[in-house]
């Protein structure tokens, strides 16, 4: 090695510590994330009829190597249905805590009902508030369940801690982060 | 007969079906229409197979083979329908193992029968356990050229409340329409309309009740489905528990299939002996109690009023409450339908403190155990020249006992058996079976049975045996006549007869039986009554039966809802809050059979295992659990205290050997049984109040109530 | 060998191949069209029922015989052996026998029977009295088609005069013999034209073919051993105890021996039935009995819809209508529904119309008939005729073609590729056009006027 | 009120033609549904009650075979329904042209009666009748053959004036009076079956 390469790597390091830092000050900051990160999930509708999409199948359950999902379904009520077609989820849980995030119920699903998005402020106390429901995870539904909770006490509007470089993803139907 | 299958030669029956052959040859062909215990129809052209034959020379002698010096193998120009051909001496078969052609004629059908089925596997209740969808994965092309529009029909048509169909999922392969015209003998259910828009529907306004919901299990896709487990889980959730069901005493092999602790669906399990590959709706539809509102706690009259306790404060409680009776006053009462391990242990509990009060219930004073001819078997009964049902309503006793009887009359085939299992296509089997009902009398009141009957006559109570002894009427000489006639006779023996029914009685049927050479099967009152009826489960020297419950000092009554308390301490073990339990002083929370493991007789004599379902009970026990904590109470030790030591003790007084039974079950022939007087008739009734789903509990209370279940379906309608 | 007709001749006469013969007689069409003819006293003046006396004279195997050496062989498509058909019938095993006329004349293009039936009821009667004798049946039923009403009536008068006649019932006519006949009507459904479905129409069930084995002759009928002819097989029957086997076997060709009634439909100058000997040309047929085509033509089906299209041209024009001749060719004697189509037609649109009449008439028993033609097939024809033909169409029916073929339950399905598979080898150009450029080759044009 | 309750003579007639049996008992179902198509014009859901409890069977199984067969009916048909042979023979004859028109003119669709309860109209297949096409037939009453434009007109004027014409059932005579076949160009040729050989009858115990 010689002198030039050492005078090299110093030159890049002297270089970088002139550069805009890539930390933020999280959660003062908001954190900037790519559209494809994955967290908390989405329950998507049909954007003309508003139905859910999900039917209730279960093979996001089959699919999820933790077991961190659990499907109940019935039968919709044709004078008001939750879906289309005769089948919708009665309960829809993920246990956040079991969740290991990789995709596997994005991938199995044969509605795209179920979105991984963006979301992942979660931390909270006791086990019982890291299963979400169909109500916490509908499209529509701003925050984690913690972060639902303070904005409710104090009264103002959910702050999310990150913001997407550039918009969501397609499959995320009608969500959007402030 | 030497068959080659694929290149193998294997030795096989005279009669072997070509797909029986591939199967029993190791290889796989695909098939939809067949069916193990239904005719073979050809038509769905699944099983395509290539075959050849060689050929024989006016002489006698084979064509040879110029080259090999061989018999020359002439092939079918093209593939064959496997389960409708008769594999012949020296045939090969090529399967789509070892012929491009067999794979792709496969393939092509299976893409014309995906053509009109919908892709709606996702909300499917038959997704996962579907023949379509295993076969299109295994023998498909994986794409469909079909560029059209697919059938579309009604998805959500009700052929009864307990069956749904959807037409655009029918795959008209006919196996629901042959199973009712070969199998109850209701032509109920058919095709209507030709061609692309042949759908299946009745005219009847709604399939009979008694055995529809056996459709479901053999619809090989989604269009036939029990409505009753309706989107209650998928296929691949459930927790199949095989074990048996204790509703009568035929023990008919079933899958109880739960999830999350709830019982949510039952279907039939193959069990060539027994019940064949059928089980009745009372079986399938009726599990709701295992579910709903169940006991989970211990329950003691505090105050006035039963409140939740621990088991602890129970055992206090009778503990507590016997302090005012001696131990030998306590009666001990089991339901009939209680495992032979249940009975061994409360056998044993009523020994140690030498009570005298033993009964179960239901039960008959009359044993006809050792009756000549020996006992007879389901198989025999199927098989039988001539059978002579008396003063039995088999829709309420022992449903499947008629389906048996049904295929004596159409010829009495059962299927063959190889290695890989029961045929599945027997060629023997037809369409549209001709029935011989000139070999069926039926004596007693009118059932279902009657249209089946070429003898009839009505009777009453249990003289009915003395008047085919000395019949007076032309109906009952004729049905003598078919006893004496005939060469494999069975007489069956029903409630209505039964009941009352004393020594001398037994000694009649001995003496018609020995005239005839008739074989006798009596229907058991209770599904255990016979296996019961072999331990000393029957009150002794001054004890109380079961009748008389309201007379015993105390008691302790499992499983059984007379509807009144003892004159004391009334310890009630069950799985629900009966109307007895609601008098009992201590209530103790009971499983049900579905949750049990044990062993239960049949009519038969047939020991058939119980397997445990994963059932969440709370702090409900079996019987012998239960008797233990009594035990401790009553200030005894428990002489059984664990499954394993009841089944020492039972086949240290029987003479059997229990549990790893086959699962077609053992038969046994007990030596003695104990009979008491009753003091009261068994009136057999199979639908009951709790095995109907009650509604609030299953539907959300935003939909509106589906016409599940109106009326309770007594019997059937035909 | 007779004793009538002993073998003289130290060479045969030359067999009569064609209906100009001066030897050649027509016999089954010799008296439609007649006054009466349907009448039992016109059938008796011109010698009807002797047949049937001489038949009882020679005693049952006899006659089964006679049908054998006279090469007589199944006139209702499929051409099997009737002599040796009518010998499967078990003799002697004590249970009813029956035969069964198969008068659910379906196939496009067939239309001789329904004349026979008309016109001519104690011819057919005869021939199944004959046939019930030969084959120790005393029940026999004609299975006609619900829409051949008039046939039916006149049929019907036919049976109630002959049996006032002593001609059917107990011991007709002092032979000892019992035979009933009834008629009973279909109800328009052409797969009844399976002797399997027919016999499930006939015991009033859905008209689904049956498995085979066991074959008729074993378990056909409420399970009793059973034969099934074509009504020109019966009258042919007739013929055959009237005339002698010698001269029904000098009729025709090596292996296709005596007359067959030809149909001629399309547009030509004198469509119609005519009797022409086995061996007969097409040119025969369609220029010097029917009058020759009024516009040019393109191809010639020879015996009802389900047999292969054979090109129009001078070697099919050449070719005697017998059933080897015909099966060299390429195609099938069938029926002997001869039908020729114009040039100016597009042959797309005439197997699709084809193709529907299959699908309609597909009993829905079996995956490829009922999905593969019933549903896929005629709505593939559909689309091309419709205009909305893509590229790769034409192949993807010959693959699917692969898959119903020889793979169906019965007949039905073949039957239907006989018009699909020979019209894309014969037309391929017809079909790209379709497929290809979304335009017929041939354009519809209004073909509904006044002559 | 049942169809056949007054007509037991008819009922027994049909079930004399087939064996006395299960069997033969079902074999009367066509011939049963037949009379009461004719005499009503279709089949309700009372008369299968009443054709299935006569033949031993399911109305369900009557209703099966019913809907198998082209011709019988479950809605009322027009006073006259016509039935047009569509299949290949016919079309290439203009049948296509001819079911326009009537769909048309009628203002009639199938599984439809025209207003005034006069005309239905049905496609049907292959009649038999290719030599004389384009053909239809009116109800159950006989054939229309070589239905031309102006024949079509003449037909439905008749009709709409309630005055059915006789069906014709024109017969292609090929063989003249003396038994000889005629060629195109009207030459009789050939020999005559007067004229064949025909054989003596066989006296029992005679040399055969």
């Amino acid at each position: 090695m010689g002198v030039l390469d050492i005078a090299k790597g110093m030159g890049l390091t002297l270089g970088k510590l002139f550069q805009k830092p890539v930390t933020v000050s999280y959660p003062e900051e908001r954190a900037t994330l790519q559209p494809r990160f994955r967290g908390r999930h989405v329950l998507t509708r049909h954007p003309g009829t508003g139905l859910e999409k999900c039917i209730g199948c279960s093979l996001c359950a089959a699919a999820c190597p933790a077991y961190a999902i659990y499907v109940e379904a019935a039968e919709n009520d044709p004078a008001s249905p939750h879906s289309p077609g005769e089948r919708y989820a009665k309960v829809y849980e993920i246990n956040m805590l079991r969740c290991i995030f990789c995709g596997m119920c994005e991938e199995a699903c044969p509605t795209g009902a179920v979105v991984m998005g963006n979301e992942f402020e979660m931390a909270d106390y006791r086990y019982g508030d890291f299963v979400y429901a169909k109500e916490d995870m509908l499209v529509g539904v701003t925050g984690s369940i913690p972060q639902r909770r303070e904005a409710a006490k104090s009264g103002k509007p959910v702050r999310l801690g990150f913001q997407l470089d550039g918009p969501p993803r397609a499959e995320l139907e009608g969500v959007e982060y402030p | 007969m030497k068959v080659h299958v694929d290149g193998v030669e294997l030795e096989l029956p005279a009669g072997t079906s070509a797909i029986d052959a591939v199967f029993e040859a190791g290889g796989d062909v695909p098939y939809f229409c067949a069916h193990k215990y239904l005719s073979p129809v050809g038509a769905c052209r699944m099983c395509l197979v290539e075959t050849g034959s060689p050929r024989k020379e006016k002489d006698g002698s084979f064509v040879l083979d110029d080259a090999t010096g061989q018999p020359k193998i002439f092939w079918f120009p093209k593939p064959m329908a496997s389960c409708t051909m008769q594999a012949t001496e020296g045939m090969h078969i090529k399967s789509a193992r070892s012929s491009e052609v067999v794979a792709k004629a496969q393939a092509g059908m299976m893409e014309f029968t995906l053509l009109n089925h919908p892709l709606d596997c996702p909300t499917c209740d038959k997704g996962g356990a579907c023949e379509l969808q295993d076969r299109a994965f295994e023998y498909g092309y994986g794409a469909s050229r079909f560029g059209f529009d697919r059938r579309h029909a009604d998805k959500h048509y009700p052929l009864s409340d307990f069956i749904i169909l959807d037409q655009e999922r029918c795959i008209h392969c006919k196996r629901c329409v042959r199973y009712f015209e070969e199998v109850p003998g209701q032509e109920v259910l058919d095709f209507i309309e030709r061609g692309g828009h042949t759908f299946i529907d009745t005219e009847e306004g709604g399939l009979p009740t008694g055995f529809q919901g056996n459709i479901a299990d053999i619809c090989p896709v989604g269009a036939l489905l029990d409505n009753v487990a309706r989107f209650r889980g998928r296929n691949w959730e459930y927790d199949h528990t095989p074990t048996t069901c204790t509703l009568c005493s035929v023990g008919c092999s079933i899958t109880v299939d739960a999830r999350n602790g709830r019982l949510e669906r039952i279907v039939a399990r193959e069990n060539r002996e027994v019940n064949e590959a059928w089980i009745c709706d009372a079986g399938r539809f009726g599990h709701a109690f295992a579910s709903e509102r169940r006991l989970t706690v211990p329950l003691v009259r505090v105050d006035g009023e039963l409140q939740e306790a621990s088991w602890d404060v129970a055992i206090a409680a009778i503990r507590a409450g016997m302090t005012r009776h001696n131990a030998t006053d306590l009666a001990l009462y089991l339901n009939a339908d209680s495992t032979l391990e249940e009975g061994v242990a409360l056998e044993a509990l009523a020994d140690a403190v030498g009570s005298p009060h033993v009964d179960h219930w239901p039960r008959y004073e009359v044993s006809l155990d050792a009756m000549p001819n020996g006992a007879a078997t389901l198989s025999d009964v199927a098989t039988a020249d001539a059978v002579v049902v008396i003063g039995a309503d088999l829709g309420e006793e022992a449903p499947i006992l008629e389906l048996r009887i049904l295929e004596m009359l159409r010829g009495g085939l059962l299927p063959p058996e190889y290695a890989h299992g029961t045929a599945i296509a027997d060629l023997r089997l037809v369409e549209r079976p001709a029935r011989k009902p000139e070999k069926l009398a039926v004596i007693g009141k009118e059932t279902r049975l009657w249209q089946h009957a070429g003898i009839r006559a009505s009777s009453n109570g249990h003289n009915a045996l003395e008047r085919l002894s000395r019949p007076d009427t032309a109906e009952l000489q004729a049905a003598l006549k078919l006893l004496t006639d005939s060469e494999k006779v069975i007489i069956i023996l029903g409630a209505d007869v039964l009941n009352g029914a004393s020594g001398s009685f037994a000694a009649q049927l001995s003496e018609l039986a020995t005239r005839t050479g008739a074989k006798v099967l009596a229907i058991p009152a209770g599904a255990n009554s016979k296996g019961l009826a072999a331990l000393n489960l029957v009150p002794r020297e001054g004890g109380l039966p079961f009748a008389r419950v309201a007379d015993a000092p105390a008691a302790f009554i499992s499983r059984l809802d007379p509807g009144v308390r003892a004159r004391g301490l009334t310890i009630v073990h069950d799985s629900h809050l009966t109307a007895t339990a609601r008098l009992a002083d201590v209530v103790l929370p009971a499983v049900t059979n579905y949750e049990k493991r044990g062993t239960t007789v049949n009519l038969e004599g047939r020991l058939l295992e119980l397997e445990q379902a994963a059932l969440s009970a709370g702090e409900a026990a079996d019987l012998i659990r239960t008797l233990t904590a009594v035990s401790e109470a009553l200030g005894v030790r428990a002489p059984v205290r664990g499954l394993k030591s009841a089944q020492a003790l039972a086949e240290q007084k029987l003479g059997l050997r229990l549990g790893e039974l086959p699962e077609r079950g053992v038969i046994h022939a007990f030596r003695s049984s104990h009979v008491a007087p009753t003091e009261q008739t068994h009136v057999p009734h199979l639908w009951t109040e709790r095995m109907q789903p009650s509604i609030q509990t299953l539907i959300p209370a935003n939909l509106q109530p589906l016409p599940m279940l109106g009326a309770a379906p007594v019997g059937g309608d035909d | 060998m007779t004793a009538a007709f002993p073998a003289t001749a130290p060479t045969p006469p030359k067999p009569i191949t064609s209906g100009k013969d001066p030897r050649f007689a027509p016999t089954l069409y010799a008296h439609v069209g007649q006054p009466e003819s349907w009448t039992l006293g016109y059938y008796r003046r011109h010698g009807g029922y002797e047949a049937l006396e001489r038949a009882f004279g020679m005693g049952a195997d006899a006659v089964i015989d006679e049908v054998k050496q006279s090469g007589l062989r199944g006139r209702g498509g499929a051409g099997f052996a009737t002599g040796l058909k009518w010998s499967f019938m078990p003799l002697n095993d004590g249970k009813p026998h029956y035969i069964i006329c198969n008068a659910d004349e379906s196939e496009p293009g067939s239309f001789k029977d329904r004349y026979l039936l008309s016109e001519d009821p104690h011819q057919l009667i005869e021939g199944m009295l004959i046939a019930g004798y030969a084959m120790r049946a005393s029940v026999g039923y004609i299975y006609i088609r619900g829409e051949y009403v008039h046939a039916a009536e006149r049929l019907q008068v036919a049976i109630d005069e002959a049996r006032a006649a002593g001609l059917l019932g107990k011991n007709v006519l002092n032979s000892g013999i019992d035979f009933q006949l009834h008629l009973h009507r279909g109800a328009g459904a052409y797969i009844c034209g399976e002797e399997t479905a027919l016999m499930n129409s006939l015991e009033g069930l859905r008209a689904n073919p049956r498995l085979k084995p066991p074959f008729p002759a074993a378990a056909g009928l409420y399970g009793l051993p059973t034969t099934i002819n074509n009504v020109e097989t019966f009258c042919a029957a007739t013929q055959i105890l009237k005339f002698g086997a010698e001269w029904h076997a000098g009729m025709g060709t090596e292996k296709s021996k005596g007359m067959k009634l030809f149909q001629v439909s399309g547009p030509v100058a004198r469509p119609g039935v005519y009797e022409l000997p086995l061996g007969t040309t097409f040119r025969e047929l369609i220029y010097d009995w029917a009058g020759g085509p009024l516009e040019e033509m393109k191809a010639i089906i020879p015996g009802g819809s389900s047999c292969p299209l054979m090109r129009w041209d001078d070697k099919t024009l050449d070719t005697p209508m017998d059933y080897e001749s015909i099966a060299a060719g390429g195609s099938m004697l069938g029926t002997g529904g001869v039908t020729v189509i114009p040039r100016a037609d597009c042959i797309v649109n005439a197997t699709w119309n084809m193709v529907r009449f299959y699908g309609h008439e597909s009993c829905g028993k079996c995956t490829p008939c009922r999905e593969g033609i019933s549903s896929w097939m005629t709505r593939m024809y559909e689309k091309l005729v419709r205009g909305h033909g893509q590229p790769g169409d034409v192949q993807l029916i010959l693959d699917m073609s692969e898959n119903i073929g020889g793979r169906s339950f019965c007949a039905l399905a073949d039957a239907c590729l006989g018009p699909v598979l020979s019209s894309i080898e014969l037309f391929r150009e017809e079909y790209d056009s379709l497929a290809q450029l979304q335009t017929p080759t041939y354009p519809p044009r209004n073909r509904w006027k006044d002559v | 009120m049942t169809y056949f309750a007054d007509k037991q003579s008819l009922v027994a007639d049909i079930f004399s033609r087939y064996p006395d049996s299960p069997q033969g008992r079902r074999s009367a179902l066509m011939p049963l549904l037949r009379e009461v198509q004719d005499a009503e014009g279709f089949v309700n859901g009372t008369r299968l009650d009443e054709i299935a409890a006569l033949c031993g069977t399911t109305a369900t199984e009557v209703r099966s075979v019913m809907s198998f067969y082209s011709t019988y009916h479950t809605l009322p048909t027009g006073k006259y329904h016509l039935q047009v042979c569509s299949t290949v023979m016919c079309s290439l004859a203009g049948s296509d042209e001819l079911w326009d028109h009537l769909v048309e003119t009628l203002d009639v669709q199938p599984g439809e009666v025209s207003p005034d309860g006069r005309f239905s109209v049905q496609k049907v297949e292959c009649l038999g009748s290719c030599g004389t096409a384009p053909m239809m037939q009116i109800n159950d009453d006989g054939y229309y053959e070589n239905v031309t434009p102006s024949k079509c007109a003449r037909i439905l004027e008749s009709l709409h004036a309630d005055l059915q014409p006789l069906p014709d059932n024109p017969v292609p005579v090929t063989v003249n009076a003396e038994g000889r076949q005629v060629l195109a160009s009207g030459e009789a040729i050939g020999a005559s079956i007067t004229g064949l050989g025909q054989l003596p009858p066989i006296t029992p115990g005679g040399e055969a």
